[in-house]
């Protein structure tokens, strides 16, 4: 199996460490090897990218070009917004002659190689593309014990890119999680924003659309939302308490990583999962992934 | 009195004097027929013996300065000049020269010799590019065949001793294809879809079909006939040293337009896979046409 | 006066007005064809193609003696052929022409003079070696066999058979539904005139039926086609429908009397929005009226235990033969009008609007079938829970006018999605929306038909529908459908939420039509629509002589475009048959005898077998009338034994020449 | 100083397809580079090994040669004979010192006018970077001599 090469970016070590925790462990079962990138830094997302467009080119394409040098062809990224931001930047770099000058002027004063032969991956496609949905479905060690789920895929991993999924209508993590038998509901919202940094900015606004995107997967009966970026979670973790608050309606849903449901059912060790830093639906979480009960029935 | 004939030698293997001698009885008449006054391979002649005569049978092609300034010579002597044999008519198989320079041939001569080059005495300067006969002099007829057989000599010389000679630059051989005279003509089916090409040195020919349809690339068809099947008889396929039918321009082009198009697979590499077993087209279709032939020779820097 | 085997050629630049003129400095051509060997005259003239421009080309032929002409224009083929007759009307073989295309290939795709005038030189230089090799030739003629083969058995290929059929000519036509009608018997009304469609289209079917000139072929497909313009041998493959065409009287009892007392399987005609019974006929209208056995779903061919219920019905008419097996029709005909139409888009290809996710979005057409009153709901348009729908959104080009589906204006959605939102207010007095991008109503009373539903109410929102769903964000949104999109003209995000959503989709080509096109040997444009011989000048024809092109296979468009269309094919068709032979282009190859050594090589070359070997002469010939001129034996002929009359070896070899040796 | 190098490439299209997009290159106003001096043919089966060896004696620097894609030939298949004689011709030119990219088989249908522009863009580019050909025999022979 290959070897990939594993860029954290800053929410894996921050709000996402649980999706670190559970990519790794997922990783792990799986037997693919994930070797972290030496000395990487910041990706250039979001604030440096709408402020100063040149230096995250530079950031990210440091990160590429890090890559390359440690002869890995595989970047895995994923945090979608690093994942966005390096993939961007390695288009950019060829499709605007400018860009991949100052990009390569920077990259040969620090004597770093060029991008060229480095693919930015993210973990969805590289389940499905890599290991895909029929192995999944053989390496099934534990049952779903959860109720159905709303795939969620938010909007970087999809747009303006399309090798993770289709823009439109992506349906790999459903098919990943039905291939490892947990169930998933039609969900229309699966591409809308989860407000990103607004729930910081314009506050109103980022707990407006997370109210939005929760009520629609309870109407569809789902027992909890998949996600497969760091900030989507947060903000559909985080806002639960408010939005009770502010509607008066009882919103108390996990917000898994897909990583998590799946190193779940793929027999990863559930401590090594980081389900105990979810914010919401604590209650369904101790039940769903508790090997106590397994275990207890392992006897009768 | 009787027309004086020469024979002269340019580049060439000595097949072309050997198979006038090959006449045997049927010298006699010949030597009957006309006065040999210039013949270095079988006389000691020198260039001074030259002298005007009728007909020079001139064999061989040019590759040196000295045989280009023969060739000028006999043809200012000669009232006809016959390129007798495939390598005047056509360069010959020393014509596959044109395949590397003249310094990649000298060069691996006097490795193989040890020679370090300097011989001690001024020898011709060796041409870059054989050539025919034709594209140094003015040639009145050709006489083909590697070497001509018997019978063509036999014919060519009774058609130049008559009173009126055959048009000027026609090649004293019949206007159609071997197959018109091939010993197996019969069984050359009337389709042919060739899995692909096969060669003689891996293949059992079966003695009594059509070689071609036995995948073997036959040249039989794009050759001029004269020599009656003799390969053929043989159970070898013809590599067409009696060179391209009278309409043809470039010989080897032709015959591997014709090879070509009897292949079945459409795929490009299923036609590649049928290919394999033919590797060297220039020496398989120009074998004794390549200095006659529209490029000649191989570009080189 | 002049010495014949003296080449004395003419030589004539065009201007074609400042088409070429603007690119090539046609005087400085003209003068240096005047240096070349062998020409006489050379000219430049404005429009060397209009009359006083061929005039030129006669006078001089006399006053010069001239017996070569070159012109220098457009493409041999848009002129080849005007500028033949003109050189035959001056007297000579109208082959001692060549025609040197300095427009399509130097002025419209060159930027600047001077390399187009390089460029013109040589290929003028290589003209006029050519021509020189020119000999005379001598037009074959071929006799048209006069009847007449349309595939399609749509409005298009209804109107074309009927034509030609009333001109006294005989028609096949074949079309692979068990009955004709195509889309237009789906329809309800049509636009702009709101005049029934069935009112307008069965009589016309059922003329078809009757008409003593027209062999009706439904339920069959076009399985093989060889031949030429002139005379095709077609074989039509008839699928068995299990009742025999000539026994059966129509009655229909068969299908009243299946065991399946309730019909349980989803209708094509209707899209699935009705049920029909394993034997059925399409429609009640149907032609012919005579019902098909689907062997998928008929319990005697699944089991073989069945009461045969249908076969008692059917009693002594004897017309039910469930032995029945396909059957192939060999055929001749002279020419072909290929008029297979269109498929409409897939809606599920645009997922963002939930067809086949919503049971309430429906697809344009299967609207047509609800408000259709012989439609699955008797003319009801309702909800497939049965409600009536308050409001309903209609979508504009769906698959059209869209980089990731389809780039084409499918030119008739805008204003059938007009009709439909008449028909659906007339039934339902709902809330109409229309979402458009623009309004597009360019034909007779169409803008007229635009204004009376902008009085009618209905709604229009420019704006490219974003998303359908059903999530709702407050009380007025739950339970319906939400369409986004932005209302360019308010400038904001809307979103409406209704009860039914109707997708105005494109039309496309038919999923098989490069089979087809392969079968008849014609070409397609770039979005699959089958390509006319001149998007102008040759609307209907091919580039295969003899087959001409009717209705949407050749490109979206709307009854009356499809029907005058129709007619033009029929018109071509009966010039044709009429005139009772073509004149054929003498490009065929010969074999030159005293050459053939009887190798046998071109033999299985020719996909035509025009080559035959002569075993009593052991040589091959070349059938001239087989023969359709590819050369590709003449490539293959190892002792270049095989001419090709216009593409002579000699011929090629000046032109290569001409090229590249600068004179 | 020396004329930039204006590679001559001689173009043999077949009339039903190639050609024809050539044409609708030509009602489409589609702009490439002036350097393609096409011959017409019936199909690209009339091409004769002839034909191209000659041109690049003549000092072509470039041949290509243009017909219907397969399975739309309106021949048939005429397009499939020149496929292997093309396979086998460029095998030999490699031969004789002509590189591969010097010669090249396009199926372009009628409708790909833009094709036309970018095969014959794409090939005048190659050859402009592989510069003209090496030089015809006669002069060698000459300096021979």
């Amino acid at each position: 199996m290959s070897a990939y090469s594993y860029f954290p970016g800053c929410s894996l070590r921050g709000t996402g460490a649980a999706y670190e925790e559970s990519l790794l462990a997922l990783f792990h079962v799986l037997g693919l090897s994930l070797t972290e990138l030496e000395d990487w830094n910041c990706c250039g997302a979001t604030s440096y990218m709408s402020i100063d467009e040149g230096s995250a080119f530079l950031l990210s394409a440091r990160n590429l070009a890090l890559a390359h040098k440690a002869k890995c062809r595989d970047v895995v990224a994923p945090c979608s917004a690093c994942y966005l931001v390096l993939r961007k930047t390695q288009d950019y770099a060829v499709r605007y002659p400018a860009i991949g000058a100052h990009v390569g002027k920077s990259l040969a004063a620090a004597n770093l190689p060029a991008l060229d032969g480095v693919r930015v991956r993210h973990p969805l496609e590289v389940l499905y593309n890599d290991v895909g949905a029929d192995r999944i479905h053989q390496l099934v060690k534990r049952p779903w014990r959860g109720g159905p789920v709303a795939c969620y895929y938010g909007c970087q991993i999809v747009r303006p890119y399309h090798e993770v999924d289709r823009d439109c209508n992506p349906t790999r993590m459903d098919e990943l999680l039905n291939a490892a038998g947990v169930p998933t509901v039609e969900y229309a919202l699966k591409t809308k924003c989860c407000g990103g940094s607004l729930t910081g900015t314009m506050h109103e606004i980022g707990v407006r659309l997370n109210y939005v995107l929760l009520k629609e997967a309870v109407r569809k009966r789902a027992q909890a939302i998949v996600t497969v970026c760091p900030l989507c979670q947060y903000n559909l973790d985080a806002c639960q308490a408010e939005i009770r608050r502010g509607t008066g309606e009882r919103y108390d849903l996990p917000i898994l990583y897909f990583t998590q449901a799946l190193g779940w059912v793929l027999g990863a060790d559930p401590e090594a999962l980081g389900f105990s830093r979810s914010i919401s639906g604590q209650k369904s979480i101790r039940q769903w992934f508790s090997t106590a009960t397994e275990e207890a029935k392992a006897y009768v | 009195m009787k027309p004086k004939v020469a024979f002269y030698w340019c580049a060439s293997c000595g097949g072309c004097e050997e198979c006038i001698l090959d006449l045997a009885e049927d010298l006699l008449p010949v030597l009957d027929a006309v006065e040999i006054v210039f013949w270095p391979v079988a006389l000691d002649f020198k260039e001074h013996d030259i002298q005007p005569v009728d007909i020079c049978f001139l064999n061989g092609a040019v590759r040196t300065s000295e045989q280009k300034r023969m060739a000028e010579l006999l043809r200012a002597n000669a009232k006809v000049l016959v390129a007798f044999g495939a390598c005047a008519q056509l360069g010959g198989i020393p014509g596959l020269a044109n395949l590397s320079t003249a310094r990649d041939i000298l060069e691996t001569a006097e490795e193989a010799t040890g020679s370090d080059g300097d011989h001690g005495l001024p020898l011709p300067e060796l041409f870059d590019t054989v050539l025919p006969i034709d594209r140094v002099v003015d040639v009145d007829y050709y006489v083909p065949g590697c070497p001509p057989t018997p019978k063509i000599i036999g014919q060519a010389l009774t058609a130049l001793l008559k009173t009126e000679v055959p048009s000027r630059h026609s090649v004293l051989a019949p206007e159609q294809a071997l197959c018109e005279e091939c010993p197996r003509r019969a069984t050359r089916p009337e389709t042919l879809a060739l899995d692909r090409f096969r060669r003689v040195a891996d293949t059992i020919i079966d003695e009594n079909m059509c070689i071609l349809a036995q995948g073997i690339p036959c040249l039989g068809p794009a050759t001029r006939a004269g020599c009656e099947g003799r390969c053929i008889a043989g159970n070898m396929p013809c590599t067409g040293c009696f060179g391209p039918a009278p309409r043809v321009r470039d010989f080897g082009a032709k015959a591997l337009s014709a090879m070509a198009s009897i292949l079945a697979p459409t795929g490009d590499d299923e036609i590649t896979d049928a290919l394999r077993d033919l590797p060297d087209p220039a020496g398989t279709f120009y074998r004794y046409s390549l200095p006659a032939s529209f490029l000649t020779r191989k570009a080189t820097p | 006066m002049f010495d014949p085997d003296d080449i004395r050629v003419g030589v004539y630049v065009c201007h074609c007005g400042t088409n070429i003129a603007a690119t090539v400095d046609v005087r400085e051509l003209a003068a240096y064809g005047a240096g070349l060997p062998h020409v006489a005259v050379s000219r430049e003239y404005k429009y060397v193609c209009s009359d006083p421009g061929q005039d030129l080309i006669r006078q001089d032929i006399r006053d010069h003696g001239l017996n070569r002409i070159v012109v220098a224009s457009c493409s041999p083929h848009l002129h080849e052929h005007t500028f033949r007759t003109a050189t035959a009307m001056g007297g000579l073989n109208a082959f001692y022409f060549h025609m040197v295309n300095i427009r399509e290939q130097i002025s419209w795709v060159n930027e600047d003079k001077v390399s187009g005038t390089a460029k013109a030189k040589d290929l003028l230089r290589a003209g006029v070696r050519r021509v020189a090799m020119h000999r005379p030739l001598e037009r074959g003629s071929i006799p048209i066999h006069p009847d007449v083969l349309i595939v399609g058995g749509g409005i298009a290929g209804i109107h074309a058979a009927l034509t030609l059929a009333n001109a006294g000519k005989h028609v096949y036509l074949v079309e692979r539904e068990p009955s004709i009608g195509g889309h237009m018997a789906r329809f309800d009304k049509t636009f702009p005139t709101l005049d029934c469609a069935a009112c307008i289209l069965t009589p016309k079917m059922s003329s078809v039926k009757n008409h003593p000139n027209i062999t009706l072929w439904t339920y069959s497909d076009v399985s093989a086609l060889e031949g030429y313009v002139g005379s095709y041998k077609v074989t039509v493959t008839r699928r068995p429908r299990y009742i025999d065409e000539s026994l059966c009287v129509g009655c229909l009892e068969c299908i009243d009397a299946c065991v399946y007392k309730q019909a349980k399987v989803p209708d094509e005609f209707n899209y699935g929005l009705g049920k029909r019974r394993p034997v059925y006929v399409p429609f009640p209208q149907a032609v012919p009226l005579v019902p098909v056995i689907d062997p998928e779903t008929c319990i005697q061919f699944k089991s073989g235990k069945c009461k045969k219920t249908c076969i008692e019905a059917c009693g002594d008419r004897h017309a039910i033969d469930l032995r029945q097996e396909a059957k192939q029709e060999i055929i001749e005909v002279g020419s072909i009008i290929v008029s297979t139409g269109f498929q409409a888009y897939d809606a599920r290809r645009n997922p963002y609007y939930g067809y086949g996710v919503y049971p309430n979005v429906y697809t344009a057409l299967e609207v047509e079938r609800l408000v259709n009153a012989s439609g699955p709901t008797a003319g009801e348009v309702v909800l497939r829970d049965g409600r009536k729908p308050q409001t309903v959104g209609i979508v504009h080009c769906v698959g059209s006018r869209d980089e990731n589906s389809n780039r084409w204006c499918s030119r008739v959605c805008c204003m059938y999605s007009l009709k439909l939102a008449h028909l659906i207010k007339e039934h339902t007095g709902a809330e109409v929306y229309n979402f458009y991008i623009d309004m597009r109503t360019p034909g007779k009373g169409f803008e007229e038909f635009y204004q009376k539903l902008l009085n009618e109410r209905v709604h229009f929102i420019r704006g490219r529908v974003a998303e359908i769903a059903d999530w709702g964000l407050d009380a007025t949104e739950e339970g319906k459908l939400v369409i986004r999109v932005e209302d360019t003209l308010a400038g904001k995000v809307r979103r409406i939420p209704v009860d039914m959503v109707v997708l105005s989709t494109g039309l496309e080509p038919q999923a098989d039509a490069n089979d087809i096109r392969r079968l008849f040997n014609i070409s397609c444009s770039s979005e699959g629509f089958f390509l006319e011989r001149h998007p102008k000048l040759a609307p209907v024809s091919t580039f295969t002589d003899g087959v001409f092109l009717a209705g949407c296979c050749q490109g979206p468009k709307d009854i009356p475009d499809t029907v005058a269309q129709a007619g033009a094919a029929a018109a071509e068709v009966l010039a044709l048959i009429d005139a009772g032979h073509v004149e054929t282009e003498p490009n065929t190859a010969y074999v030159l005898d005293e050459f053939c050594s009887g190798c046998k090589t071109c033999v299985g070359l020719c996909p035509y077998h025009a080559i035959t070997f002569q075993e009593e002469r052991r040589k091959s010939e070349i059938n001239q009338a087989l023969c359709k001129g590819c050369g590709t034996c003449v490539a293959a002929c190892p002792s270049a034994a095989i001419g090709q009359h216009l593409f002579e070896d000699s011929e090629i070899f000046e032109e290569v020449e001409g090229i590249l040796t600068y004179a | 100083m020396p004329e930039p190098f204006e590679p001559k490439i001689v173009a043999f299209f077949c009339n039903w397809c190639t050609y024809l997009g050539a044409d609708l290159a030509g009602t489409s106003r589609l702009k490439y580079a002036p350097n393609a001096r096409v011959v017409r043919v019936m199909c690209s089966g009339r091409v004769d090994p002839q034909f191209v060896l000659d041109a690049f004696a003549k000092g072509a620097d470039g041949v290509l040669l243009g017909g219907c894609h397969p399975g739309d030939c309106h021949y048939q298949e005429g397009n499939y004979k020149a496929l292997r004689r093309f396979k086998l011709l460029q095998q030999f030119l490699g031969q004789m010192g002509i590189e591969p990219e010097r010669i090249r088989l396009e199926w372009i249908s009628a409708a790909e006018a833009d094709r036309v522009r970018t095969v014959i863009n794409e090939m005048v580019e190659t050859l402009k970077r592989l510069g003209p050909r090496k030089a015809p025999v006669e002069t060698q022979f000459a300096e021979a001599s």
